[in-house]
């Protein structure tokens, strides 16, 4: 777990210093992803099933956005 | 049960491990293109293995068939989100064969590409 | 023209009877807000705490937010030229569009288990309303392609449905106000609150998570697709 | 677990400044969706599973989409020197 968030920490890096809007984006949906394996890890520990749903509603919204985000890349020409 | 136990630690070693190197790829690879990559690849297996991690040590019927709903959302959605993200990319016009495309941090101005 | 008035009457008498019910309503019971998570399980038969919050103590807050979506998409709906949408213009391929048709019901499947389940697991009507209009709008963003935009319902369908929800909310309301209760009260009507934790359960809970889910899905769709068209 | 919970809100802070510091607009978004994303796991850490739910939808999916969709409308995201 503390090497999800690491991991998690290091993406954000990516996404501060990402010389393109598509590293950016990729930096994302990598923190996106570890939060969802974060969050399904929280569940085990806890004990808790609950949290597979937030987990599964977590997944179905990254995945609209990530459609948006390459709606809006393919749009935009020149601007990397 | 203690079978479990061991598999389920064995398959969270493998997610930490499939983690940094994402972590590591993101920072040593010189493109985007092979930023998608590994987001793509190495991220859905690391994934996949927190999620195979619950699901051997899934106490009842109705948290087994959730996760594996969770696996196949999660192995169909990162692959079709990174492809779109990639497809997109090749359409706003970043290069695929020059290694260094995305080498101009301490540039303010490329030639190639116009101002930042 | 006339389908356009219509709406227009039908949104307006439906804010009016809104207004005067708060107005005129619920100004008894008050309830303080000291002990929810302790008492909501044996007021409201609904274990998820949050929801039973939402849709029994503080029904009417919900009546308002969902009157903020009706206006939006009231308005947008009447005021957005249908032009051709410039950003989805673009064509994806055939693996995500093929994708997306596997994977779409499963997307509409669990927003509708998440609205019905809302009372007995996380999520409710909100939640459930959103998931229906991302998968909506999933559908708008992939298959339109060229200017020509294809949506699961026509727009004027899911105005209906938007009003005949915001109407089944509203008249679900004057069960508790005709039962001798206040305006959207649940347990003082007399409805059996059956077993904590079955699908059954919870009085009018349930049947207020479904029309909210209809309600912000249907609703959050058209604004968003009215966005997209401009 | 409090530690697992500081870290996120260490993310969280790191992720607000870059947001708000950062040139781009389209920058900005993306780290407004990833901030979301962040407070509803730390939401989940803290044991609320309904908040979270509710804090990823409105925040990752609607205020997004909303944002992504009025940043093409306008006419910035056009110009390559407003980055």
């Amino acid at each position: 777990m503390v090497v999800t968030v690491v991991t998690a920490l290091a993406a954000v890096v990516r996404l501060m210093l990402g010389p393109s809007l598509v590293d950016r984006i990729v930096a994302g949906s990598v923190i996106g992803t570890m939060l969802f394996a974060l969050i399904l890890l929280f569940g085990l520990l806890l004990d808790e099933p609950m949290m597979i749903d937030v987990a599964l509603v977590y997944s179905v919204l990254h995945f609209a956005d990530m459609l948006i985000y390459a709606k809006f890349l393919g749009r935009h020409r020149g601007f990397m | 049960m203690i079978l479990r136990e061991i598999l389920s630690a064995g398959f969270l070693g493998l997610a930490m491990f499939f983690f940094l190197v994402t972590a590591v790829g993101l920072f040593r690879f010189r493109s985007s293109y092979a930023r998608l990559h590994i987001a793509g690849k190495c991220l859905t297996g690391g994934a996949l293995s927190s999620i195979l991690a619950y699901l051997v040590v899934a106490p009842r019927a109705a948290v087994f068939a959730r996760l594996v709903i969770a696996a196949l959302l999660l192995l169909f959605t990162n692959a079709l989100g990174t492809h779109a993200i990639a497809r997109g990319a090749h359409h706003t016009g970043v290069d695929i064969d020059t290694l260094e495309s995305n080498s101009m941090e301490g540039t303010p101005f490329d030639p190639r590409r116009g101002p930042r | 023209m006339r389908r356009t008035l219509a709406l227009l009457i039908s949104g307006s008498i439906v804010a009016l009877g809104v207004t005067t019910l708060m107005l005129t309503g619920t100004l008894s019971d008050a309830i303080r807000p000291v002990d929810y998570t302790l008492r909501t399980v044996r007021d409201t038969g609904a274990i998820n705490a949050v929801t039973a919050i939402l849709f029994d103590y503080r029904a009417l807050d919900t009546l308002g937010e969902a009157t903020v979506i009706f206006a939006a998409s009231s308005v947008l709906a009447f005021l957005a030229p249908r032009s051709s949408a410039s950003m989805l213009s673009v064509r994806l391929s055939m693996l995500i569009l093929y994708g997306i048709a596997f994977l779409l019901p499963f997307i509409m499947v669990f927003g509708f288990g998440t609205i019905v389940f809302g009372h007995v697991s996380p999520g409710g009507g909100f939640t459930g309303g959103v998931m229906l209009s991302s998968s909506v709008v999933i559908f708008a963003v992939v298959y339109s392609v060229g200017g020509q935009q294809s949506y699961v319902l026509p727009i004027l369908v899911k105005k209906y449905v938007e009003n005949a929800a915001m109407f089944v909310f509203v008249s679900l309301g004057f069960i508790g106000l005709f039962s001798g209760g206040a305006y959207l009260a649940n347990a003082l009507t007399g409805i059996p609150l059956g077993e904590p934790g079955s699908l059954l359960s919870g009085g009018l809970i349930p049947l207020l998570n479904i029309a909210t889910g209809f309600k912000v899905g249907m609703g959050l769709a058209l604004i968003i697709i009215s966005l997209f068209a401009e | 677990m409090i530690w697992v919970t500081l870290a996120l809100v260490t993310l969280l802070v790191v992720i607000a400044f870059y947001a708000v510091i950062c040139r781009s607009v389209i920058a900005a978004i993306v780290a407004v969706g990833v901030f979301s994303f962040v407070v509803s796991a730390i939401f989940v850490a803290l044991r609320a599973p309904d908040v979270a739910m509710t804090q990823a939808v409105v925040g990752a999916g609607l205020t997004t989409a909303f944002f992504v969709i009025a940043l093409d409308k306008t006419e910035a995201a056009d110009d390559q020197e407003s980055r």
